[in-house]
């Protein structure tokens, strides 16, 4: 097997560089790759586009990254939770694609797969078709969408073993896995990093193969959006 | 007298059939999880990556790692299970989820649905919005008949940006149940305990078709 | 939860009509649906039109399906180790459309995933390219290919509980997952049947939502083509 | 004398680098597993869906759940991880294998490469080499320099029907190694032990570019 491991964050994003293209997981604050965002809040790289279904909130995750203006471009599915980026992009300081979330979803995955363009149903009739090629099939309209592709994919996973085989735990693996397909560059950092044999074959969620840099991150706040329980 | 949320989620509840697979969009959908019958089997998805959505978790079970569309903590049930994104807008895209529940700003006579922007106020994103009305067979709209100022929110064409076309096939609100039939117009099927055919078409800008006698929800 | 029971192979099949089309997984002779071949047998039905990667050997599997006729039309993409099926495709007897091996699960995934058409490099320049529209992304060519569906789809796996969740085992897993995704109504056969919660939500490869109907299998004689140990 | 199968496999094994996942075809190309140095770093993919192909097993660890594109029972290997065949093809097509190595019945001097189909006589099927030569960046093929009835693989233009266009990067054959330049040609590199430069020259019907003194292989 192929070793993949980095001693820590900084040292796994330190060559990103300024205008870089990144994919980063995550769904609202859970299963970001939160070791990585810090580290590169030290770097201080500029102008990012980045590709990630949320923002985080003002206070965390690329929410952030978004207060140091180190963001030039984000391409996401949504913006509820973040005043930060709703008023940035209100006020055209931050640029923004908006993509409805399957739509990301596949084109991160075609992006991986080598799917270079495929047609889906979402968008159709709305201001997401604009410029895009529509076309019918068995009677329903579809647009023509292409795929995204990254310099850098950071995803978080649960588990990793050394050669970057990842398993993701509960709803956080959400964009995690399609992003490590389509970064030309995959960071991974994982809760629990282990030998390769540790994990069973038969239940990797991410091959290795996609990952190029793995290490096991520190400090995990984990913070929840909505903790919302059982009424008494 | 208008439902107040829960007595929408209520109503909605009774459109769930049993065996069914169940998309809810965040706000009063969320609500209808707490109102299907316990003879009714469904089984509720949530895009991010879960089929199988339990309750809300005790404060022990909490899990930063466990949560739902509407970034809310919550529990597996038995035979949940778990997977990307990509694969759950399989999942959506595909056709096999049967229904979808959802909020929104605007519905037109056409079934048109805008939900994810105010240009120059607002902008939520649309996020798995697009992806859920463009695919469903079956879409249930839940929200107020009209706007905190009073303007009717069942319209003969959307003022805001769409989120997708001739897709919803039923709206319930505050005052009425409503069909959107397939050649245009809002059917009016059940009113609000208290509320009179008058008051709702007062308050429906769209076309609004009545015959006969329109009942009473019964919640 | 949903459950998806019936009581053997004979119930889960005796609706399939004549003509219908059917996608069966497996690999070889890895992974396939013994128990639903074995009862399309005793049915008897036929003009079916069946999608599968292989087509078994001559004594095994469709194999078995092509010796009784009971098949109009192979899609698939290698016809290597079954010589009765090289003989109906060279005779003309059996219609057959070859697909490359990475269009065929990528079309079915489509049709399972509501993805009408995509671009793929995979036979540009090839007799499979005939009547295909092409097109130039990143300079490189590419085919427009459509979805695959099917109107049952028969597959196999190793465990799966009364709701439908599937894991398969080894790389008897291959074409069945996206298999299960593109059926009108997919059947499931597994080797283990079990209640809901006994597999961990986190390690199931086909969510039960893909699944119309389960049963536990028997006798499975997961025959081998290729015996190959270790040179002593 | 020229190469049999093993010597073959032998001299492409030379070409494996370190880090590297790879693909390797049915036949020969299987072979070449056996002869990659310990201190060279692989991982093999089998298209069918495994990632780390171990070595055959022993009787007792036989698993028909198991087996590589050749239908071969196999092992796993510490990290290895299994899949399905649309998550196998995805990593061919994305272009995550760096190295593919296969059969051939002809190549040509563009590096066209026919291996599926004998029209009327032979099907097999192109199984899953045109995804392969369409995406991978590196592609080797290991076969004959000249089929049975002594006609040479190695052609101006092939004529079997094309499995992929202009792929072929490198041709390892029984006499020679030879490379496909992107212009066009197959430049000689090295001799089989024993085979002459003239034997090669006789062998080869495409364009055959030979510079400077042509050395024997080292196996």
């Amino acid at each position: 097997m192929i070793n993949k491991v980095v001693s820590n964050a900084e040292e796994a994003v330190k060559d990103i560089p300024d205008n870089a293209v990144l994919m980063l997981g995550g769904f609202g604050l859970c299963g970001i790759p939160e070791n990585c965002i810090s580290a590169l809040l030290k770097t201080g790289v500029k102008g990012l586009t980045c590709i990630s279904n949320n923002a985080g909130v003002d206070d965390f995750g690329i929410g952030l990254m978004l207060k140091t203006r180190q963001v030039k471009k984000m391409i996401s599915s949504y913006v509820g939770e973040n005043a930060e980026f709703e008023r940035q992009l209100l006020s055209g300081e931050l640029e923004v694609d908006l993509i409805p979330q399957g739509t990301l979803a596949e084109r991160i995955r075609a992006g991986g797969a080598g799917i270079p363009a495929f047609y889906t149903p979402a968008g159709y009739g709305t201001e997401v078709a604009e410029g895009k090629e529509t076309r019918e099939y068995h009677g329903k309209m579809y647009l023509l969408e292409q795929w995204l592709k990254a310099d850098f994919a950071l995803v978080k996973a649960w588990k990793g073993d050394t050669s970057g085989n990842l398993i993701f735990k509960g709803t956080a693996r959400n964009f995690n896995p399609m992003m490590a397909m389509a970064g030309k560059i995959t960071i991974a950092e994982v809760e629990e990093l282990v030998e390769p044999g540790e994990l069973d074959p038969n239940m990797i969620h991410t091959p290795g193969i996609y990952v190029q840099r793995i290490f096991q991150g520190k400090d995990y706040e984990k913070r929840i959006e909505q903790r919302t329980t059982k009424l008494k | 007298m208008a439902l107040d949320k829960i007595g929408i989620a209520k109503r909605i509840a009774q459109e769930v059939q049993d065996g069914t697979y169940i998309n809810l969009g965040i706000g009063i959908p969320t609500l209808v999880a707490n109102f299907i019958p316990d003879n009714i089997n469904v089984v509720l998805q949530s895009e991010n990556g879960l089929l199988g959505i339990g309750p809300f978790p005790d404060e022990s079970e909490v899990d930063a790692d466990l949560i739902n569309a509407g970034k809310q903590t919550v529990t597996t049930t038995k035979g949940s299970s778990l997977f990307s994104s990509a694969e759950s807008f399989e999942m959506i895209r595909g056709g096999h989820v049967d229904l979808t529940i959802l909020g929104a700003m605007e519905v037109s006579e056409n079934g048109d649905i805008s939900n994810w922007k105010i240009p120059g106020k607002m902008v939520k994103g649309m996020g798995g919005a697009m992806d859920l009305v463009a695919s469903a067979e079956n879409i249930i709209v839940a929200m107020q008949h009209c706007s905190r100022d009073g303007e009717s929110k069942l319209l003969s064409e959307n003022t805001l940006p769409i989120t997708g076309l001739r897709c919803v096939k039923k709206v319930v609100t505050d005052m009425a149940v409503l069909d959107v039939l397939p050649e245009g117009g809002f059917k009016l099927l059940e009113r609000a305990p208290g509320v009179s055919v008058e008051e709702i078409k007062a308050a429906t800008a769209g076309k609004l078709i009545i015959e006969g006698e329109i009942p009473e929800m019964r919640i």
